[in-house]
């Protein structure tokens, strides 16, 4: 690529060329410009702000339970009698239709098939939601971080080992895997010796939806290491007779920093999809707890008499998504202007 | 070639055993997980037990039990836990389901995400590039259970313009079969086509800088000459790959959501039910056919890619 | 512009680009003509604008983010403010372009015969796709492509850097253009290529009539070849004089900078060799006055003002040059070391 | 290796051929009506088949030496001669039965009914076990035997050919070996029936209905049996139409198809989604039923575990259990009740409940205070249940109310095909959680086999409250071997243990299933035929025009 700054023709190209130049001239980092660059992406910040706000909200939900719904996720008002515009109406009809919308403090969203607020449990739900998305993207990029630049680095028998394993995750369907470790493992829990994980724990889900993503992750990240090895700096650092820890975290890491930063937001828009799929499929977060994922599937059952159920958590869902989708976008653009980067589904 | 033929079915065999004994690990990690009892039934007694046991093999060691499965689906004789039907039967059968579902959707997610990506990259940072960039967003972000439920709900329920679900077989009523199929394509495609025309978009923006674009423009060709016969074709090769391997994971059960929400009884349903019933024989095959699938159309697609761009080797 | 034989006029050219760094000021008003079968070389560091000089003249840098100023008539024709299509059929036909790095400027996945006769064919309708083959194939071969009929089957990353570059000269002279636009032609090759593939150029040239503007960083590929030097600095042309003059009469400091780092061989090997100290100026915000001026260790007050592009040698010749130094001083500053260069704090090794 | 991608290979090229599935076309005459099913059968070999809708099909198709009376209500749960010409003669102190076969009966293949081959039918059931076989190992002498391999034949059945006489030696009394030996698993099979399933082409049989044309997991023909007709037995009529059994998973498409008319019967084994209900109440009114079952519903409590070892404790539960909530959850489908026998079954008791009126609000106060009071406020629980809709739901509602009483109650879900083989399992040791009983044969016996303290074992256990009541044990012993047709002259012993369990708050039942009964505008409604054990019978279905 030439380094003359008007070389390039087009628009996007040009402008990152010359933020490159810029940043030689400035001294600028390569972070604070793409801070910059990020600050100048209206759309993206809005919709990060959507995010945010559905984060929050989700986040007071032990509020909005207590002052204004007064119930609980979980609580259940089968055989109640509420007043909807003057007239006493059953919160769960005798055949075990929900009530719709009130549009009042009590069953804002109206009641699910089994008599619980629906607004409460999309707090409640989002909170779960998010956690187990927050948790699996953490587990992921974690451990396909290590995996990757360790095998990478290393290469012999122990990268074959690696990727063999990323070789072996990545051929199964992500939803087939999902719920063969999903119900087998909800079954007994998770026993990893120091610490165990009881079967319905959130954590479990969130290892699990964690544990198929690795391969998406570590895959590119072994590969930009494969390349960065070979490059002088890290022969520097070697002949400097630094450790490879020091080498692979010091050296090697910042340098693969901003893929994996890309990464994270894809993964956790993701994780939180797989979550909702997982629990349409019965092998996700496990009742009562609710869950985007698995209010939707509670709710599928009660269509066509109670769409509410269904497009509540739904359109939560996909507004959340849609939130961290954007807003990723536009991390990646920023840091990665040519997007080079990218996961499949 | 040779070369490339031989490494390829050595590391597929290694993929496949691989999975194999992953697969048939997971479930023996069951508690109280012996299958003889969920065979047996509620009222069973203990001999009844141990005879379930003994004819099934469960009283063997784990390994001579895998060994044996694997022997009952390489001769094609493994049966299911639950009716005892032949899996590979059962996959043949679903088989025409799911390549119905893979075929259209692939083509519409295929044919839409190209244009999409094409408009979206042409226009770049206009308006309509902005309305698909929302629209592709919005589609990465659908669940297809959800997008699956609601159009069945509105269009199929409330509005009565297509049928909710099931399949039709294209033999018995071909216009049945496509009308049945619109729906589950769509929903299916929603998804794709949201990544394809975002990774299309970014390919052609990455390669409208190339210098041999502008050697095209320099040659007098005009802009949509440059755009299609250089950058276009050019930034497809890898959107053909992608096409590949995500058309081999629908073919292989990787459409467990869209089936399940249509009731589609496809290969993915299938893979469903039979990990819900903890069906291992089921399960086994059905993962070693999802892994050949894309093992299989992984090594198809680099010798397209290998075609289509010269500077590959196999 | 009556002048029959002149062939490209160019006047008060100016090209910005609108970045998120700001307003780069990439040519910042260059004028220059180029007769038929003139050879031009436009010499400079990167940054200088001397690329851009040279692709706005086909067109190339247009973009949303581009504005143009000036004009440039190319055999009668405006070509700053043509539109698209005009330029098209001048494109390719009547100037052709040869770029830096041969291996990304043929398409990769296209073979070298075909896109030779994309090339021809664009340009004459009437052509059937045999013939033009055939065409590509004998022009591969005059530009010394051996084997050329079977080469054409090849695609780029089959060829090696010198072969490469051959094919895109044989392409860009598939339409027999009357100017040739060669963009650092050899940059990229072995410097046994380099020597070559420029005389290949010179003498196709020759034969075909075409005039040449060759942009380089590197006055020593330019010494071979061209007729005329424009020395171009921040944008703007600071020297423009014939080879010879520019070569042994140097006017403006930059030049001599220029000339200073050449690796001679009349010179001993393992002396240091002078680069120009400092970084090359910001487009975006040029140094006021002399664009040179932060560099050049001989600025005074007066070059805080812009020095006109104007001939200071007595003898009134088109030699023109942008410094306020007088002669007498410029050719006493101009002798580091009894060689021409610039006085330096910094030097490094060749 | 090779062996492997020639297997692989062949795989793909079948996959890759076209497949056409026979097309379900029936060689009877008569009009064809199809019946969805939310569930395909488990089997359709009547030899393995154990599952309501395996059965709807199998006892119309594969009669044995008796059969049930085709009759709604009570009268159907009559036990009638079927393949046998009268009531067995009982003799040897309840363990000899002894019976003789209609002669000149002919199987839908055309072989002839042998008394031989009631012993083939037999032994053939254990062999594929059947998952109700343990009623012939654990009463008929040798069976056991047999099933271990010990014996070629089964000693306690000896047949003869040419009388037609069979003789079933029992190893005790069994007052109901008439039922069992009216299951659809002893309708006999030609002694010509390979001995392994056959579940895509099932056996032929002797019946109304021969089943055909199956394609798994998609539907399967049930065709008028063409040879029935001329040797039909009494009070077994030959049946109208002929059946066409479509698998349609997802309910809300099969009521639709039914409510539309587009298929004719709804499975009884499914309930119409409550969201259709009452679309479903006010369209087809005439055409929609909800009957009483013999499926009881509750929740067992562990009486060897703390806290439910204690009277109090299982006494609050009960009285706390709001059984309207849970019919709700499943559609307004329970009649809320307190007894283990359902009201169909001879041995209902007649009196009130002991702790409160069932169908009334519970008394959430009164039980908080009596576990209170038994020092068990706080007292952690653990609810178990299966992941099925509406069952979870039951478990959240169970949980919900532990808690409001004072316990301490979480949930612990479980897959359904691997909940009962769990808590089964006696180590589990499961606290309380979600169980059910659906009768295998209209008698309280069949019940009382699950709070049997003789009856518990190490896996597979139903006594999941590891019940072990002197009287208890001693009363069923001493009601076992009442004959079915003897039940009416036991019914007060009966009432009075089953008040007894109440009293003792052994068992936290909170209803008994209703399943709907219907079907499309075509088929006459008054007419068809809800049958107690085998659900809507096929032989009364006839159409209204």
């Amino acid at each position: 690529m030439s380094t003359d700054p008007a070389l390039a023709a087009t628009g996007t190209e040009f402008s990152s060329d010359v933020a490159r130049e810029l940043q030689k001239e400035g001294g600028i980092g390569p972070y604070r410009l793409a801070a910059r660059r990020l600050a100048r992406n209206k759309v993206a910040l809005a919709f990060g702000a959507l995010f945010a706000l559905i984060v929050v909200m989700c986040l007071l939900a032990p509020v909005y339970a207590h002052d204004i719904a007064h119930t609980g996720p979980n609580d259940e008002h089968i055989t109640q009698v509420i007043k909807v515009a003057g007239k006493p109406t059953d919160v769960l009809s005798p055949v075990g239709i929900p009530i719709g919308p009130t549009w009042h403090g009590r069953f804002f969203l109206g009641a699910d098939g089994s008599g619980r607020d629906v607004a409460v449990r999309l707090l409640y739900g989002g909170r779960n939601s998010l956690e187990i998305g927050i948790e699996a993207t953490f587990i992921t990029i974690l451990l396909a971080s290590i995996l990757g630049i360790v095998g990478a680095y290393f290469r012999g028998p122990l990268d074959g080992l690696i990727s063999r394993a990323f070789d072996l995750i990545w051929a199964y369907p992500v939803y087939l895997l999902g719920i063969a470790l999903g119900v087998t493992l909800q079954l007994q829990g998770l026993d990893l010796g120091v610490f165990k994980i009881k079967g319905s724990s959130l954590v479990l889900t969130a290892l699990i939806i964690g544990f198929v993503f690795i391969p998406y992750v570590g895959k590119p990240i072994r590969g930009q290491v494969l390349v960065l090895r070979e490059r002088e700096f890290i022969d520097a650092a070697r002949q400097q007779g630094l450790g490879s820890l020091r080498i692979m975290f010091g050296e090697v890491l910042p340098n693969v920093a901003s893929t994996i930063i890309v990464f994270i937001p894809l993964i956790l828009a993701n994780s939180i999809l797989t979550e909702a799929g997982l629990s349409y499929l019965g092998a996700g977060v496990q009742d009562p707890n609710p869950s985007w994922g698995t209010m939707i599937s509670d709710g599928i059952r009660l269509i066509p008499a109670a769409i509410h159920l269904v497009l509540v958590p739904g359109l939560m869902l996909v507004l959340a998504v849609l939130g961290i989708n954007v807003f990723g976008d536009g991390v990646r653009d920023a840091l990665d202007p040519r997007a080079r980067i990218r996961i499949e589904h | 070639m040779g070369r490339f033929v031989v490494r390829r079915v050595a590391s597929t065999i290694g993929v496949l055993i691989a999975i194999s004994i992953f697969t048939f690990l997971i479930f023996q990690a069951i508690p109280n997980g012996d299958p003889a009892l969920r065979l047996a039934g509620r009222t069973a007694t203990q001999t009844q037990i141990e005879a379930i046991r003994h004819t099934w093999g469960f009283d063997k060691p784990i390994y001579i039990q895998y060994l044996r499965t694997m022997e009952k689906i390489f001769d094609g004789s493994v049966v299911s836990y639950n009716q005892g039907f032949n899996v590979e039967e059962e996959i043949r059968r679903d088989l025409p389901v799911t390549a119905s579902l893979a075929l259209g959707a692939g083509f519409i997610w295929l044919a839409l995400g190209i244009v999409f990506g094409a408009l979206s990259a042409w226009r770049a940072g206009r308006w309509l590039d902005r309305g698909l960039t929302v629209l592709s967003m919005i589609g990465v972000s659908m669940p297809v259970f959800f997008l699956g439920a609601v159009l069945a709900y509105y269009v199929g329920d409330k509005w009565g313009v297509l049928p909710p679900g099931d399949y039709v077989k294209l033999t018995e009523d071909p216009w049945g079969w496509l009308e049945h199929l619109v729906m589950p394509w769509f929903a299916l495609s929603v998804l794709f086509i949201g990544v394809y025309s975002r990774v299309l978009r970014s390919t052609i923006l990455d390669n409208i800088n190339d210098d041999y674009v502008r050697t095209a423009r320099a040659k007098g060709l005009s802009e949509r000459q440059v755009m299609i016969r250089h950058v276009l074709r050019n930034s497809l090769i890898p959107i053909i790959s992608l096409w590949g391997l995500d058309f081999a994971s629908v073919i292989g059960g990787g459409a467990i959501l869209t089936e399940s929400v249509f009731n589609l009884h496809g290969v993915g349903q299938y893979a469903a039910q039979s990990v819900q019933a903890l069906d291992i024989p089921s399960v086994l095959v059905i993962t070693m056919f999802g892994a050949f699938t894309v093992v299989l159309l992984s090594a198809i697609v680099d010798v397209v890619y290998a075609a289509l761009d010269p500077r590959i080797r196999l | 512009m009556s002048d029959p034989e002149r062939l490209l006029e160019v006047r008060d050219l100016r090209v910005c680009f609108q970045t998120e760094g700001g307003v780069v000021k990439a040519v910042g008003g260059v004028s220059f003509d180029v007769d038929r079968g003139e050879v031009v070389a436009i010499v400079g560091e990167s940054g200088s604008g001397k690329s851009v000089t040279a692709m706005t003249l086909m067109g190339l840098t247009r973009s949303a983010n581009a504005s143009f100023q000036g004009s440039a008539r190319f055999e009668g024709t405006e070509l700053i403010a043509a539109r698209e299509d005009q330029l098209r059929r001048i494109r390719g036909a009547r100037i052709a372009m040869i770029f830096q790095d041969p291996m990304s400027s043929l398409n990769p996945v296209q073979r070298v015969g075909e896109q030779i006769v994309e090339q021809i064919r664009v340009h004459d309708h009437a052509i059937s796709k045999r013939a033009a083959g055939e065409r590509a194939i004998t022009l591969m071969a005059r530009v010394g492509i051996p084997q050329a009929r079977e080469r054409a089957r090849s695609y780029p990353h089959e060829f090696s850097g010198g072969m490469r570059q051959r094919a895109m000269i044989a392409m860009a002279l598939s339409c027999s253009p009357s100017l040739l636009i060669a963009d650092e032609p050899t940059t990229a090759l072995d410097v046994t290529i380099q020597a070559q593939i420029i005389s290949e150029l010179k003498q196709l040239c020759e034969e075909t009539g075409a005039a040449v503007i060759l942009v380089s960083h590197d006055l020593g590929v330019v010494a071979d070849i061209a007729d005329r030097v424009l020395v171009m600095y921040g944008g703007r042309i600071v020297e423009q004089a014939t080879l010879d003059e520019l070569f042994y009469d140097p006017q403006h400091p930059y030049t001599w900078g220029l000339l200073g780092s050449i690796a001679r061989l009349d010179r001993d090997r393992t002396q240091r060799l002078p680069a120009i100290a400092g970084m090359p100026p910001s487009l975006v915000n040029p140094p006021e006055g002399c664009h040179f001026r932060p560099r050049c260790p001989h600025a005074f007050e007066r070059c805080t003002q812009v020095p006109g592009l104007d001939s200071r040698l007595a003898q009134g010749s088109g030699h023109l040059d942008r410094c306020w130094l007088s002669p007498e001083q410029k050719r006493k500053l101009r002798s580091v070391e009894g060689v021409i260069g610039l006085a330096s704090d910094e030097t490094v090794i060749a | 290796m090779t062996r492997y991608l020639r297997s692989i290979g062949a795989v793909l090229v079948a996959l890759v051929l076209p497949v056409v599935m026979g097309a379900c076309g029936s060689s009877s005459s008569g009009p064809t009506v199809t019946v969805v099913q939310g569930t395909a059968p488990d089997y359709l070999d009547p030899s393995q088949g154990y599952t309501t809708q395996a059965a709807n099909s199998s006892w119309v198709s594969y009669l044995g030496l008796y059969t049930y009376a085709h009759a709604s209500a009570t009268a159907g749960g009559q036990v009638i001669p079927a393949i046998a010409t009268a009531p067995p003669k009982v003799t040897g102190g309840g363990k000899t039965y002894t019976i003789t076969i209609r002669k000149g009966l002919k199987y839908s293949n055309g072989e002839a009914v042998k008394a031989s081959d009631f012993l083939f039918t037999i032994e053939r059931a254990i062999k594929l076990n059947w998952g109700g076989a343990a009623y012939f190992t654990g009463n008929i002498a040798g069976a056991t035997d047999y099933s271990k391999g010990k014996s070629n034949t089964i000693t306690g059945i000896s047949a003869n050919d040419a009388t037609g006489q069979i003789v079933i030696h029992l190893t005790a009394p069994y007052g109901a070996f008439e039922n069992v030996l009216a299951f659809p698993s002893a309708g006999l099979l030609p002694s010509t029936t390979p001995m392994t399933p056959q579940d895509t082409s099932p056996p032929s049989g002797f019946g109304p209905y021969e089943i055909k044309n199956v394609v798994p997991n998609q539907g399967y023909d049930v065709s008028l049996n063409p040879s029935y007709a001329s040797q039909a037995i009494p009070g077994v009529p030959a049946g109208h139409v002929n059946i066409h059994v479509k698998i349609e998973t997802n309910t809300t498409t099969e009521a639709e198809d039914v409510l539309n008319n587009s298929a004719d019967v709804f499975d009884w084994g499914d309930t119409v989604p409550p969201s259709l209900l009452p679309q479903v109440q006010s369209q087809a009114a005439s055409r929609y039923a909800s009957e009483p079952t013999a499926l009881v519903l509750y929740f067992f409590m562990n009486i060897k575990e703390k806290p439910f070892d204690n009277i109090l404790a299982r006494k609050a539960v009960i009285m706390a259990l709001d059984r309207n909530a849970l019919s709700r959850l499943d559609s307004g489908n329970i009649t809320p009740g307190c007894y283990f026998l359902p009201p169909t079954l001879v041995g209902h008791p007649s009196t009130p409940c002991p702790y409160g009126d069932p169908s009334k609000s519970p008394n959430i106060a009164a039980a908080k205070k009596l576990v209170a009071e038994a020092g068990l406020t706080g007292y952690p629980v653990t609810v178990w249940g299966e992941e099925r809709q509406p069952r979870k739901e039951y478990i959240d509602n169970y949980a919900a109310t532990l808690n409001e009483i004072g316990f301490k109650a979480t949930t612990k879900i479980i897959a359904s095909t691997q909940y009962f083989p769990t808590i089964g399992t006696l180590k589990s040791h499961p606290q309380t959680g979600f169980a059910d009983w659906q009768q295998d044969f209209p008698n309280p016996f069949d019940f009382y086999l699950l709070v049997d303290g003789s009856g518990i074992s190490q896996v597979n256990n139903e006594n999941f409250g590891e019940i072990n009541d002197p009287f208890i044990n001693s009363e069923i012993k001493a009601l076992t071997p009442v004959l079915s047709s003897q039940l009416s002259s036991v019914a007060s012993r009966w009432e009075k243990l089953d008040e007894y369990v109440a009293k003792k708050a052994y068992l936290g039942v909170f209803g008994y299933e209703k399943v709907p009964k219907f079907t499309s505008t075509r088929i006459n409604f008054s007419q068809a035929i809800f049958h107690p054990v085998y659900g809507l019978d096929y032989t009364s279905l006839t159409l209204t025009k």
